[in-house]
C-alpha cells in the first residue's frame, strides 16, 4: 500500500497542491530566464523606492524651468498650512463623505444590475448600449441635469460620483458572471438547486473576483470625478478647493489637494486589494 | 454668525462666488449679524459661476445670488430678477505683452488675444475693439479658462490678454512690465460693470416683503464695507479660508458706492442705462437675440424702498 | 419497468456545415439497479447520452425516461460526477460534499453527519476542511464523488469519473466504488475510455460507435460480484476483455458523411 | 478501424469540438431552466428596442414636470440648426482628431509600460503605485499643469485625453501580462523561444484579449475627459462647444453635444468590439 | 556515455508547514536511444524530475547532465511534450507545428514541407489549418507532439501524453509513437499512469514511490522490437506487467514523514 491512496495520514496534509503538474515550480523564476533568483527586495523598500523616484522626477521638473511650477517644498508648506488651520482635513472629510457614499451607492446597485445583466441575455443587449453610451459622457455634461433634477445639495454631488462608480463597476460585474463556468451552474443544478440557490450559491461566489476588479476601477473613477461634483455648490472638500485655487491661480494649494486626492485614494485601493486577496483566496494564482 | 439667532427666523438660501466681490457683502453681513436684525437665517452656497446659480435659482434651490457683469445677459433675458447692485467692478483690463507692439486699443488689430469666454474680461475686449471701429474678425480671439490665461500670457502663447486683477497680479510676477490697453475706468459713467444680487424671477411679485429684508442687509454690508473697505478685505479673506494676503488690495479694483447714491442713481435712471448698455453689448455680442428692458428685471423700487426700513 | 430508458432518442447540433448528428436514434434500456458501462471512439456521443439523461442536454428526437417520467431538467435523484471535477473553488471538501444536502433542506448537524461520514468513505477524511485547489486531481475526483454520493441518488451518472486517477487509486476506487454500489445496488451508468475498467466494473457493456453516434454492440458481463483483483487475472475477464477490445476496436466501417 | 482515429477524412471536418464533453450544448439553455428556448429576437429589432426604451425614459423624465428638461423635439430641432449651420460637424472634427490622437498615443504608450510592467515585477511594483495614484487624480486638475509645461496649443488638450487612455488601459494590459499561462510561455522556451521570441510569440498575442478590454475602457475614459480637455483654449470642440452651452444655460445644444458624444463613442466602442471579435477569435468562449 | 544522466538529485518546496521533498537523491542514467517508462504513485514525483532535465525547474541538490553538459535552462534539443497540450491557442495546427522552425531560422519554404509533412504523420493532414479550439482532446494532443517533433529534438521528454486519448487513438499514438522511435532512436523520458502502456513501450520501466519521491525500482522490458498487438497478449507481457502492477501496488511503507 502506497501512502498517496490514503492521503488521510498524517504529514500527507498540504503538499499535494499540483495543480499543473508539468511545471510545478516555475513560477518561482522570472519569466526573463534568469535561473538564479534576485534577492527579492521588501515591498517596504520598493514603496520606498517608488515614492522617492516620483519625487525625483517631480523635482526634476520643477528644476527644468518651467516657471511657475511649485517645487515639493513650496507644496509641503502649503500643506502644513491648510493642515494647521483645519481645512485640509475639513475637506478631506467633505469629500470622503460624498465620494464614499457616492461609490458605495454605484457599487450597490452596479451588482444587481450586473448580476442580471449577465444572467439574462435581453436585459444585457437592452441595457448595455446604454451603460456604453454614458460611460462617455463627461461628469462635467451631466452636472446641469443633476442640478435640474436634484437641486443643489449634498444629492447631485453624490449622483455625479455615484454615476461614475456605477457605470465603471457594472461592466465587470457582467462580465464576470457571464464567464462564470457553466460546468459549476450544471453542478449545482443537477445537486438539486434551484435558479435562486444557483444564484446565490454558485453564480455570486464565482464572479466575486470580477466585482472587486470592478470595484477598484469604479473607485478610481469615483475620486476622479470629485471636481466635477464639487462644481455644484460645494461649500467645502478638495475639489472645491482646488477650484478655488484655480480663481487665484494658487498652484501649491491646487498641488496639496490634488496630492491628498491621489493618496487617499491610493490608500482605499490598497485596502480593496487586500480585501481581494482576502476574499478570493480561493483562486489558483500564477 | 446666524447659528445662534432664534429658530423662528426665515430660512434664505443665498448663493456666491469666491472671490472678493462675490463674498464681501456676505461675509460682512454673517460677520456683523446684519441677518438676525431682519429676522432672516441664511443659507449660503459657494458656487463657481453665474450660470450654475441661476439654473438653481429655476429650479428653487437658490432664493438669492450674486452674478458678474458677464453674467447679466441672464437676468437680461428673464431668467433672473436683479434685486441690488453689489460694486462695480473696475479690474478688468486689456493687457498686451511688451513687445508685441499694442499699446492702443487699435494695435489690437490682427494679434491673438486670450478670453475667458463669456465673462467681464470678455466684455471689455468687445468694447475696446468697438471703439476703435475693429470687428471680433479682425482680432484672432482665443477662448480659454480664467487662470489658462494667466499661463498662455505669462509663456508668451499670445500677445494679448482680456483679463481682471488679480489674475492680473499673478501675470505681473512673469512678465512685470507688461502694457494695460484698457481698464474699465475707461468707460465709466457711460458704462460700468456693476456685479449685482439677483433673485427668482417669482419670488419679487410672491414675496416682495422678503426680498426687502434681504436688499436691506445688502444694503447694510455695503455700507459698512464703504466705511471699512481694508477691514473687507479680511473679513472676507477669513470668511473664504484664504490667506489675507490674497485678498489685500481688492476693494483697489472696485468701485464702492454708498447705497444712498445707489438709490439716487437707480431713481434717476442711471442704474437702468447700465443694464441697458451692457444687454445691447450682448445682444452685439450675439449672446442672446434681443433685451428686456431694464427696469423689467432690476427690481429698482424695492431696492430704493429697503433703504427706508429702520434698523431694528 | 427499466430505469433509465431511451427510445429512438436522436441529438443534432448546428454546424456552419450543416447538421452532425451527435446521437443517431439510440435505444436503451438500463434497469433498476443495473451497472452499465459505455465505451466507444472518441466523439461517438458517450457524454451526450449521459447529458440527455442528466437532463442538461435536449434531445432533438425521441424520448428519454427515468422511473417512467420523462426527463425534464436536472434532478437530484440523477446524482452526475462530471469528467472536469466541477468542485466548487470557493467551497472546503465538507462545504463542497454539503451543498447538496443544504439545497435539499437537511439540517445542519445532521448535514455535518453525513458529509462526515461520506468524506471518510472517499478517505478524504483529514483533509475536510481543505480547498480543492490544494488537493490532488485525485484527491479532487474523490470529492466530486462524494459530492455526488451525498444527496443519495437513485441513478448515478458517472463520465469517465477515473480518467485522471494513477492505476493505483484508480483500482481502489473501482472496488470502493463497486463495494457501494454492491450494498444499496442504485442503478450507475459509468462512461469510460478504459475496457478493463468497463468490463471490471459492469453488468453489461455498451458499446457505442461513432458517425453517427449509435450503439454498436451490447456485451453481457457474466461475472459474479464482487469482483476480486483475481478475477481480473482470470482467463474469462481475459475473453471478456477481448470482446470488448474487438468490439471496439474493429467496428464496421460506417455512413462516413456528418449527414447520411 | 473507426473513421474517428483518422480524422483526416472528408465529412470528418468541423464536429470535434467537444471541448467541455460534459456539457456539450449546455450554453444553448437559459441558465434560468426554461427547457424550450425563447426564438431568439434579433440583434437589430433589440437596439431598436433599447433606444426606443431610452427615448420613452427620457420623454418620461421630461413630462414628469421637470422644468427646463428639453425633451426629444426640442433637441433634435438644436440638432438640426447645429448641423445646418455646419457647427456640429466641424466640432465633431475637431473633438474626434483631439480624442483619436490623445487615444491612440495612450494605447500605444500603454501597451509597452503595461507590458514591462508585467514581465518585471521590479517595474510593475515601482510604477503601478503612481498608475494608482495618477487614477484618482481629475482631469480638471490636471489642467493647470498640463497648460504650465506644454502651453495652451493642442498639446495639452491632446495630453489630457492622452493621460486617460493611458491610465485607464495600461492596468488592463499588465494584467493581462500577468496572467499569461505560464505553460505556454515554457512550451515556447522549450521550443528554444529566448525572451524576445517568447515576448512576441507568445506573450503578446496571448494577453490580446486584455489589451482590447483595456482599449475599450480607455476609450470610454477619453471621450469622457474631452469637456476637460477642450476647457484649454479650444476653438472649437463638442465639450467646448458644451462648456459655451452651459455658460448660456442652453440645455438643449447641451444635450445635442452629449448625444454627439455618446453616439461617436458607442460607435467607435461597437467597431472596438468587432476587432475584439475577430482578433480574439481563437478563444474558446462561453 | 548517458545521454540523461540524474545524480543524486534532490528537489524541496517551502510549504508553510515545513520543507516539503518533492525528490530524494535520486539517480538515473537514460541511455543513448533509450526508451524509458517512469510510473508511480500520483505525487511521487515524476513530473518534478522530468522538469528539472526539461531545464523548466532547479534542482535544490544534486545534478542533472544531457550529454555530459549540466542543464541550464531549457533547449530545443529537449523537447517537451506537456500533460496540458500547450498548444498557443491563436495559432492553426500548422503555425504551431512552425513555431520551433521559426525560432530555429529554418526558411518559410522548408518549414512548411517539414511541417506538413509531421502534421500527416500524427494524422491531422486536413486539420493543418484548423485552431486548436476546433480539435478534439486527442488531436490537439496529437499536435503537441507534432510540435514537438519538428524541431527534431536529441532527447524527447513526454509527461503522461496519452492521458486524456480513448483507448483506440491511445493504441495508435502508441504504435506510431515506436515506429518513429524505431526509426531515429531519439532518447525518450516518457511518464504515464498506465501500466500496460509503460510495459509496451519501454527498454527499461522506472517504478518510483512517494514520500520522499524516489525511484523505487527499474524494471528491464526484454521484449523485442518493433512491438505487436500480439505481444500485448502474450504471457510474457503479462508476467511483465504483473511485475510492474506488483512494484508500483505493493510498495513497502516508506518513512510517512515529509521531513524525514
Ligand atoms: N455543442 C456542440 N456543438 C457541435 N458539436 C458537438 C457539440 N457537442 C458535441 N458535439 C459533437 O458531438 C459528438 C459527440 O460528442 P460527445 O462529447 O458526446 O463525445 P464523447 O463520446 O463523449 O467523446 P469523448 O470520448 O471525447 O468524451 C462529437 O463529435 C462532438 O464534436
Ligand atoms: N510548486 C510546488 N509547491 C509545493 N509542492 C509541490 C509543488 N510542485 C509539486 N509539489 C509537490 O511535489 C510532489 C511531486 O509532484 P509531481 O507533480 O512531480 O508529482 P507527479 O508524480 O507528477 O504526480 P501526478 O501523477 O499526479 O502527475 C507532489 O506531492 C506535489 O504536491
Ligand atoms: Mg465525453
Ligand atoms: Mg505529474
Amino acid at each position: 500500500m502506497s501512502e498517496d491512496t490514503k492521503p488521510a495520514r498524517p504529514g500527507g496534509a498540504s503538499p499535494d497542491t499540483a495543480e499543473a503538474p508539468s511545471a510545478p515550480g516555475t513560477t518561482a523564476k522570472a519569466p526573463t530566464g534568469r535561473r538564479i533568483p534576485l534577492p527579492k527586495p521588501s515591498s517596504v523598500l520598493l514603496s520606498l523606492c517608488s515614492a522617492a523616484l516620483g519625487l525625483l522626477v517631480w523635482i526634476g521638473l520643477t528644476k527644468s524651468g518651467i516657471e511657475d511650477l511649485p517645487g515639493p517644498w513650496a507644496v509641503a508648506k502649503r500643506g502644513a498650512e491648510l493642515v494647521e488651520d483645519g481645512t485640509l482635513f475639513d475637506d478631506m472629510g467633505a469629500s470622503l463623505r460624498r465620494v464614499l457614499t457616492g461609490y458605495l451607492l454605484g457599487v450597490a446597485l452596479a451588482i444587481p444590475v450586473g448580476f442580471a445583466m449577465g444572467w439574462y441575455p435581453i436585459v444585457r443587449r437592452l441595457i448595455d448600449p446604454w451603460i456604453q453610451f454614458f460611460r462617455m459622457v463627461p461628469p462635467l455634461a451631466i452636472i446641469p441635469l443633476a442640478i435640474l433634477t436634484m437641486g443643489i445639495d449634498e444629492k447631485p454631488k453624490v449622483f455625479v460620483i455615484f454615476l461614475a462608480a456605477f457605470l465603471s463597476s457594472v461592466v465587470s460585474t457582467y462580465q464576470g458572471v457571464v464567464s462564470v463556468d457553466s460546468t459549476l451552474v450544471n453542478a449545482a443544478r443537477v445537486l438539486g438547486a434551484k435558479d435562486r440557490q444557483v444564484f446565490i450559491g454558485v453564480v455570486v461566489p464565482a464572479s466575486t473576483p470580477f466585482i472587486l476588479v470592478g470595484m477598484r476601477i469604479g473607485l478610481g473613477a469615483s475620486w476622479a470625478t470629485v471636481v466635477a461634483a464639487e462644481l455644484i455648490a460645494a461649500q467645502s472638500g478638495l475639489g472645491f478647493r482646488m477650484q478655488q485655487a484655480q480663481l487665484y491661480y494658487d498652484l501649491p494649494t491646487i498641488f496639496v489637494q490634488l496630492i491628498a486626492i491621489g493618496a487617499i485614494g491610493l490608500v482605499m485601493d490598497r485596502l480593496l486589494l487586500l480585501a481581494e486577496r482576502r476574499l478570493t483566496g480561493w483562486q489558483e494564482r500564477r | 454668525g446666524d447659528d445662534d439667532s432664534s429658530s423662528g427666523d426665515r430660512k434664505v438660501t443665498f448663493g456666491y462666488i469666491g472671490d472678493y466681490s462675490g463674498s464681501a457683502a456676505l461675509a460682512v453681513a454673517a460677520k456683523q449679524d446684519l441677518w438676525s436684525k431682519q429676522g432672516l437665517k441664511p443659507d449660503l452656497k459657494v458656487f463657481t459661476n453665474g450660470p450654475l446659480q441661476v439654473q438653481a435659482l429655476g429650479t428653487k434651490n437658490l432664493d438669492f445670488g450674486y452674478l458678474g457683469p458677464g453674467a447679466l445677459w441672464l437676468p437680461a433675458t428673464g431668467k433672473a430678477k436683479i434685486v441690488s447692485v453689489n460694486m462695480l467692478g473696475q479690474a478688468d483690463r486689456v493687457i498686451a505683452r511688451p513687445g508685441s507692439g499694442i499699446a492702443k486699443p487699435a494695435d489690437l488689430k490682427g494679434k491673438k488675444i486670450a478670453v475667458p469666454a463669456g465673462t467681464s474680461g470678455d466684455m471689455i475686449l468687445n468694447l475696446a475693439l468697438r471703439e476703435t471701429g475693429l470687428k471680433p474678425s479682425d482680432v484672432s480671439v482665443v477662448p480659454m479658462d480664467p487662470s489658462t490665461v494667466v499661463t498662455a500670457f505669462g509663456s508668451g502663447s499670445v500677445d494679448a490678454a482680456a483679463i481682471w486683477y488679480p489674475l492680473i497680479d499673478n501675470i505681473k510676477k512673469r512678465v512685470p512690465d507688461l502694457v494695460e490697453v484698457t481698464r474699465t475706468e475707461d468707460f465709466y459713467p457711460r458704462l460700468t460693470f456693476p456685479n449685482v444680487f439677483v433673485t427668482q424671477p417669482e419670488l419679487a411679485a410672491k414675496d416682495p416683503e422678503l426680498v426687502r429684508k434681504v436688499t436691506a442687509v445688502l444694503r447694510a454690508a455695503n455700507d459698512w464695507i464703504v466705511a471699512n473697505p481694508t477691514e473687507s478685505e479680511k473679513i472676507t479673506a477669513a470668511f473664504l479660508k484664504l490667506p489675507a494676503a490674497q485678498l489685500a488690495g481688492s476693494t483697489k479694483y472696485v468701485k464702492l458706492l454708498p447705497s444712498a447714491e445707489l438709490t439716487k442713481l437707480t431713481q434717476d435712471g442711471t442704474v437702468n442705462g447700465w443694464f441697458d448698455n451692457l444687454a445691447d453689448i450682448f445682444v452685439q455680442m450675439d449672446k442672446m437675440p434681443k433685451r428686456d428692458a431694464a427696469k423689467d428685471y432690476y427690481l429698482g423700487d424695492l431696492y430704493a424702498g429697503a433703504g427706508g426700513v429702520p434698523k431694528q | 419497468m427499466p430505469t433509465i430508458s431511451f427510445t429512438e432518442v436522436s441529438r443534432d447540433f448546428a454546424l456552419k456545415t450543416g447538421e452532425f448528428h451527435a446521437l443517431d436514434r439510440v435505444s436503451l434500456d438500463i434497469h433498476d439497479g443495473e451497472f452499465i458501462t459505455v465505451v466507444g471512439p472518441s466523439g461517438c456521443g458517450k457524454s451526450t447520452l449521459m447529458n440527455i439523461a442528466a437532463g442538461l442536454l435536449d434531445a432533438t428526437g425521441g424520448t428519454v425516461t427515468v422511473d417512467g417520467e420523462p426527463v425534464h431538467g436536472p434532478s437530484p435523484e440523477r446524482g452526475v460526477i462530471f469528467q472536469q471535477y466541477a468542485l466548487f473553488p470557493w467551497m472546503t471538501v465538507r462545504k463542497n460534499v454539503e451543498f447538496g444536502l443544504r439545497i435539499a433542506g437537511v439540517g445542519r448537524r445532521e448535514r455535518a453527519k453525513t458529509a462526515l461520514r461520506i468524506i471518510d468513505l472517499v478517505g478524504l477524511g483529514d483533509f475536510a476542511d481543505a480547498l480543492p485547489k490544494t488537493l490532488s486531481g485525485g484527491m479532487k475526483q474523490r470529492c466530486a464523488i462524494a459530492r455526488a454520493y451525498a444527496v443519495d441518488p437513485k441513478v448515478l451518472l458517472m463520465d469517465e469519473p477515473f480518467g485522471a486517477l494513477d492505476a493505483l487509486t484508480r483500482v481502489q476506487m473501482q472496488d470502493s466504488l463497486l463495494e457501494t454500489w454492491n450494498r444499496d445496488r442504485r442503478t450507475v451508468m459509468f462512461i469510460t475510455h478504459d475496457v478493463d475498467e468497463a468490463v471490471y466494473l459492469a453488468n453489461r457493456v455498451v458499446v457505442m460507435a461513432a458517425r453517427p453516434g449509435r450503439i454498436h454492440r451490447v456485451i453481457p458481463v457474466d461475472l459474479p460480484y464482487p469482483r476480486t483483483e483475481k478475477m481480473r487475472l482470470s482467463a474469462e475477464f481475459a475473453d471478456l476483455r477481448r470482446e470488448v477490445w474487438n468490439a471496439v476496436y474493429h467496428q464496421p466501417a460506417s455512413s462516413e458523411r456528418t449527414t447520411p
